[in-house]
């Protein structure tokens, strides 16, 4: 007993020391991009999303055959220290050019400094809070802010329907949502709207009548939701139970089929801004679409559709690079000429964050259509 | 506004209690804090998430998620608990043994089910909603309120009425008195595991049917609020975990209501503390499971 | 030195100890005996802090003790063992003594921190002096086994030699022959009554077992439901009415 | 030597990680010590994390001062809780020191001074390997000569027999307090290197998922020894990331060998290491 037991311990020592190797050498193939997302833990279903995106890019990348490009993808799990380790073996091990993710950008304000300091450029597909792309020289996105779309959204609805109040609920222990919070608040004062409540709640609630309650006593013309699709199908539902008639309008993280699958009919009317619409007519996203629903049964999310743009934009970017070393990547990505991506035509601006407005998109039937 | 607040506190509580039913009776009978029961929770909602996907009517498939959750609250006294109890182990060991089994439950349901959040097919759990005067609440809403204080009356008659449960708190009283008068400990302790388990296994999937969704981290929504729950009604009664879930359920969505919905989570874990420092033994938790 | 004054204790409106008047002098070995039930323990518990009575005092050489901390009572002096041994089950013989030695303990924490040789030597020497101790019990033998592992009449033992180490001015036993052979019962008393006229320490003594008391006591009270319903020489003791009935009303039926 | 420098580039954020885990499960194993199952050390940790952050971003005062400033702010709120909580046993402390961790991080995320649920970022990387593991190397020291001294031994005896401890002149409140505060400083020690290694912080990082893996680091590697916490540390941090492989099932993995340590090595993984114990 006692020695199989040093023999376990043992094994995890070498395995420790085995592992520095961790980054898998490309099957076939000239460029590795390391990717570090949250597949398992609390974020695991958004990170599960970015797996499958990213895997179809690579897909799709070498089928064209521009560029062998092969992902290493890695689990996080949700723990930030897990996201600087994946990080620091990436940018120590020489192996991968450029490194996508992390999921979180609480995660990126932890591990992208890494990155900063080894000279590995980054592109984020999901870290939406501000300051991300502000930590270096080499840290991009292809995500577009909340500060981005939900303004338009926002004016959008106010501009269609008779709205002078509003409410906001939003998650305040997550920077994403907290971010949309800030964002709706000073574009609902910039209309000069009156926000007549305003409620809170937690990451992995489900119950949310509570706050919706008293939302529903302020009787609001819009409610502004800030929250990730989970939290938010969940708010759907209970406000169309309690009988709310407000316009209901969200930001990026609304945009997922987990908004209607969650709430069934309830999300009807519910308007997204959002960086990337399912239906969108272009043919690249049709195609992707289509291949994601063939593979894994289920519709793509924004975060798998970031993910397939981001295997996109590194096809571009590792062509048009002078050589395949870190600096190069970096100084190609911010050269890049705009990109036909499943997004639309995508480019960097100058700060190396996402360009463009997004799109306005409202549920109808179950589906995503344009507003 | 306050009806409604008050309703939807009600029902929520009523879930609180169900689950931290389980918690309160391992802990009256075995001095344990079993922190996988959160992990059984989740399971019970997945085992019947499952059978209904298959086409088993919700009925049948919520009692083969209570037996699941039964068996894997067995499970969980064999592999964590019956080796610790063998060798009389401190509190401390089964406290971890049960965080690590927890671990293996959560995984598994991850490594098979993935990190997406399911929900049942809507014609399954839509059901109809209903407007009194001020107050709107559906009827799945209903159900579970009443399912939840239907489980634990039948639990109540069972420790009071039943030979099982004469044993059940024979052992809880004091177990070394239970064997000499010739209670067989092991199926006791088994048998509480079961018990508990399943309605623990219950409440998952009451709660994954009334929010409609099942994920492998759902139990973590209920896990802290659980303790509060029997903190706060008295550790190992029955009625007190009543009490107090219903307590910890209006005193959320009152905090939401009246003071600030930032700061719910720390007024309930306010009323927890306090409740400890005054009243260590809980509301009802006098004499615990002895006057059950 | 320890005076009990019309002490009452009252558990939810029963009576544990009615209006009990008790004097433990300088020196003396006073034995308090009475049938099961009859609140000999809860005497000792109101001593030593463990319980606080309803009413009546308690007081160490004029000085009140009766709403003084257990801790700060031993500190004043008044050591105790238990009815079921109480010695730290993790901890060797030798580390229990060298524990009741706490109050005089004179290593310093800075010392031990910093491994000041000193201090190390001193710490030594409370060992040195706990093992002797243990001799003179009889267990150098026994010093480094676990509490736990040891027979029960050398926890009995080791029980004895960590109050001694306390450096106690009164030493109170609750039953310290219970399940002891006749051999051992009489090498214990005799260890008990050397030790204490040694190092002067008063002794109260709680006892079942008759012939001990009347053998190791100069002076005995008797409980019977909580009050004192004799007190005297083992002589008188042994032939008063009251005390033949409290016995044999409940002893004789078994 | 080439080997070494390179292994450690790679893994330097890891080693910082092990050590401050290490630092963590020693703060919880004092408490331990002294027969208190305290589990609200990711409060201190979040106590002292974001004072000294605060102190060294805001107010510009240098590393050391400003981490000890907020080391002595977490010992100071080990004692605020832990005198309320005195009374408290078993369970009934650990869920009481729970809901005060869980306040501690709730208020973080309400808070504007700690920049709520968005963080701090750009904490500068003052903590090195080397103040890490000397910290660490103190620690073990200094912990382990407090188990021979004479308050340790209070503590041992308060753990095994608190009634028997107060009965030989040990005041029970008293070195229980001093336990809190010594883990509630050492914990709010470790939250600050672990900030200042990390480039930022938010309320997650102090969530109750955190004081569960100190809890079960201490006690895999062995309560009975001021060894065992680092040892299991060591072990259960390595653990996620060897196995990685497992993707999805790895939490299965890691809750097998938690389940086997303590069913088959009850003095912990230690007891491998120290023969004698393991008898």
């Amino acid at each position: 007993m006692r020695s199989s037991i040093r023999a376990l311990f043992a094994f995890f020592v070498a395995a420790f020391f085995a592992f520095g190797s961790l980054p898998a050498i490309a099957a076939s193939g000239d460029a590795t991009v390391g990717a570090v997302f949250d597949i398992s833990g609390a974020a695991g279903s958004y990170g599960d999303g970015q797996k499958n995106g990213l895997q179809l890019g690579e897909d799709y990348v070498n089928k064209n055959g521009r560029v062998h490009l092969s992902f290493d993808i890695e689990d996080a799990a949700t723990q930030k220290a897990q996201a600087v380790n994946l990080f620091q073996t990436f940018t120590t091990g020489g192996k991968v050019v450029a490194i996508v993710g992390p999921t979180l950008s609480s995660e990126a304000f932890a591990t992208d400094p890494i990155a900063v300091s080894a000279g590995m450029p980054v592109l984020g597909i999901s870290n939406t809070a501000n300051g991300v792309t502000a930590l270096g020289p080499c840290v991009f996105r292809n995500s577009l802010t909340e500060a981005a779309v939900v303004p338009h959204a926002l004016k959008a609805v106010i501009d269609r329907y008779h709205v002078n109040t509003a409410a906001i609920i939003y998650g305040n222990d997550d920077a994403f949502t907290k971010t949309d919070y800030d964002v709706a608040k000073a574009a609902l004062d910039a209309d000069h709207i009156k926000i007549v409540s305003t409620q809170t709640f937690s990451k992995g609630d489900v119950d949310f009548q509570a706050q919706l309650t008293s939302i529903k006593a302020a009787n609001p013309d819009l409610l502004f939701v800030g929250a990730l699709a989970v939290e938010a199908g969940h708010i759907v539902a209970d406000a169309h139970t309690l009988g709310i008639k407000s316009h209901v309008v969200g930001g990026n993280g609304l945009n997922s089929p987990q908004v209607y699958s969650l709430s069934g009919g309830a999300a009807d009317g519910v308007v997204v801004g959002a960086a990337w619409a399912i239906g969108a007519q272009n043919p690249g996203n049709i195609d992707f679409v289509e291949k994601y629903r063939v593979r894994f049964l289920k519709d793509p999310d924004q975060f798998a559709a970031q993910a397939f743009a981001a295997a996109q934009i590194m096809e571009n970017v590792l062509t048009a690079a002078k050589s395949l070393t870190p600096k190069d990547v970096c100084d190609s990505m911010k050269s890049m000429k705009p990109v036909n991506t499943v997004l639309g035509a995508f480019s960097f601006t100058s700060n190396r964050d996402a360009s463009g407005d997004g799109v306005v998109l409202v549920v109808k039937n179950g589906r995503f259509i344009g507003f | 506004m306050l009806a409604q607040q008050l309703v939807n506190g009600l029902f929520i509580g009523s879930v609180y209690a169900l689950f931290a039913l389980g918690y309160t009776l391992i802990f009256g009978v075995l001095d344990i804090l079993n922190l996988a029961h959160a992990s059984i929770f989740m399971l019970g909602a997945f085992t019947t998430l499952v059978l209904v996907l298959k086409g088993v009517p919700l009925l049948l498939a919520i009692l083969g998620g209570a037996l699941a959750g039964g068996l894997l609250g067995v499970l969980l006294d064999r592999v964590a608990f019956w080796p610790l109890r063998r060798r009389q182990a401190g509190p401390l060991a089964p406290l971890i043994s049960s965080i690590a089994v927890g671990m293996i439950y959560v995984g598994t349901a991850n490594g098979i089910f993935g990190p997406d959040v399911r929900h049942f097919p809507f014609d399954v759990v839509r059901t109809p909603t209903y407007t009194i005067g001020p107050v709107t609440f559906t009827l799945a809403q209903l159900t579970i309120f009443i399912a939840s204080l239907a489980l634990m009356a039948g639990l109540q008659l069972l420790l009071r009425r039943t030979r099982l449960g004469a044993a059940i708190r024979a052992v809880a009283e004091n177990p070394r008195a239970a064997q000499l008068v010739g209670i067989d400990l092991e199926s006791v302790y088994a048998q509480t595991f079961f018990i508990a388990s399943a309605l623990g296994a219950v409440a998952g999937i009451l709660f994954a049917l009334t929010f409609n969704a099942v994920s492998s981290v759902m139990g973590s929504a209920v896990e802290l609020k659980g303790l509060a729950v029997i903190v706060l009604g008295g550790m190992g009664s029955i009625p007190g975990s009543l009490l107090g879930g219903l307590l910890i359920g209006l005193s959320e969505d009152l905090s939401v209501a009246y003071l600030s919905s930032g700061y719910r989570d720390a007024i309930v874990f306010a009323i927890l503390f306090l409740m400890l420092i005054i009243r260590p033994t809980g509301l009802l938790g006098k004499r615990g499971l002895r006057t059950a | 030195m320890i005076a009990l004054a019309g002490v009452t204790k009252d558990y939810g409106g029963v009576h544990a100890v009615k209006d009990l008047s008790l004097e433990l002098p300088d020196q003396t070995v006073l034995g308090l005996i009475g049938p099961n039930g009859a609140g000999k323990t809860t005497v000792l518990n109101l001593m030593t802090g463990l319980a606080t009575p309803t009413s009546g005092t308690i007081a160490l050489d004029e000085r009140r003790i009766d709403h003084l901390k257990p801790h700060a009572i031993a500190a004043l002096g008044i050591a105790r063992t238990y009815q079921t041994s109480r010695l730290f089950p993790q901890m060797s013989a030798l580390e229990n003594v060298v524990v009741g030695m706490h109050l005089h303990a004179d290593d310093s924490l800075l010392g031990q921190l910093t491994g000041w040789p000193p201090t190390l030597a001193r710490a030594q020497r409370l060992r040195t002096q706990a093992r002797e101790l243990l001799g003179e019990l009889g267990l150098s033998e026994r010093a480094d086994a676990l509490a736990r592992n040891l027979a029960p009449g050398e926890q009995r033992r080791v029980e004895i030699a960590r109050a001694i180490a306390m450096q106690p001015r009164a030493l109170l036993l609750d039953e310290p022959a219970a399940g002891l052979n006749p051999v051992e019962t009489d090498r214990l008393r005799a260890e008990i009554l050397k030790l204490a006229r040694e190092r002067n320490i008063s002794v109260l003594l709680i006892e079942h077992d008759m012939s001990f008391v009347m053998a190791a006591c100069e002076r005995i009270a008797v409980l019977n439901f909580g009050e004192k319903i004799a007190e005297g020489t083992p002589d008188q003791v042994r032939a008063d009415p009251r005390v033949i009935e409290a016995y044999l009303g409940v002893e004789g039926v078994a | 030597m080439h080997a070494l420098t390179a292994f450690y580039s790679a893994h330097s954020a890891l080693i910082n990680q092990i050590g401050v885990n290490a630092l963590l499960a020693l703060s919880i194993w004092v408490t331990l010590a002294c027969g208190q199952l305290s589990l609200g050390n990711m409060g201190f940790m979040a106590i002292t994390a974001y004072a000294s952050v605060l102190l060294v971003l805001r107010a510009h005062w240098p590393f050391f001062p400003a981490v000890l400033a907020g080391t002595g702010l977490a010992a100071i709120a080990g004692l605020l809780l832990g005198w309320p909580v005195l009374r408290l046993r078993g369970v009934f402390l650990a869920i009481a020191t729970i809901g005060f961790g869980e306040i501690v991080r709730i208020f973080a995320v309400n808070l504007s001074v700690t920049g709520g649920a968005e963080g701090i970022a750009g904490i500068p990387q003052l903590a090195s390997t080397p103040i890490i593991y000397s910290s660490l190397a103190l620690a073990v020291f200094l912990l382990w000569r407090l188990t021979r001294s004479r308050a340790g031994r209070a503590f041992a005896a308060i753990a095994q027999d608190e009634v028997a401890a107060a009965g030989l002149g040990i005041d029970p409140a008293a070195y229980k307090l001093a336990a809190f505060a010594i883990g509630a400083a050492i914990a709010g020690y470790a939250g600050a290197l672990s900030a200042f290694s990390s480039f930022f912080i938010s309320p997650t990082d102090y969530s109750f998922g955190r004081v569960v893996d100190m809890l079960a680091s201490a006690v895999v590697g062995g309560i009975g020894s001021v060894g065992g916490p680092v040892l299991g540390s060591i072990l259960l941090t390595l653990l996620p990331e060897t196995l990685r492989f497992l993707q999805n099932y790895r939490d299965v993995i890691n809750g097998l060998i938690l389940l086997f340590v303590i069913v088959f090595l009850p003095q912990g993984l230690w007891s491998l290491v120290d023969r004698r114990r393991a008898s």
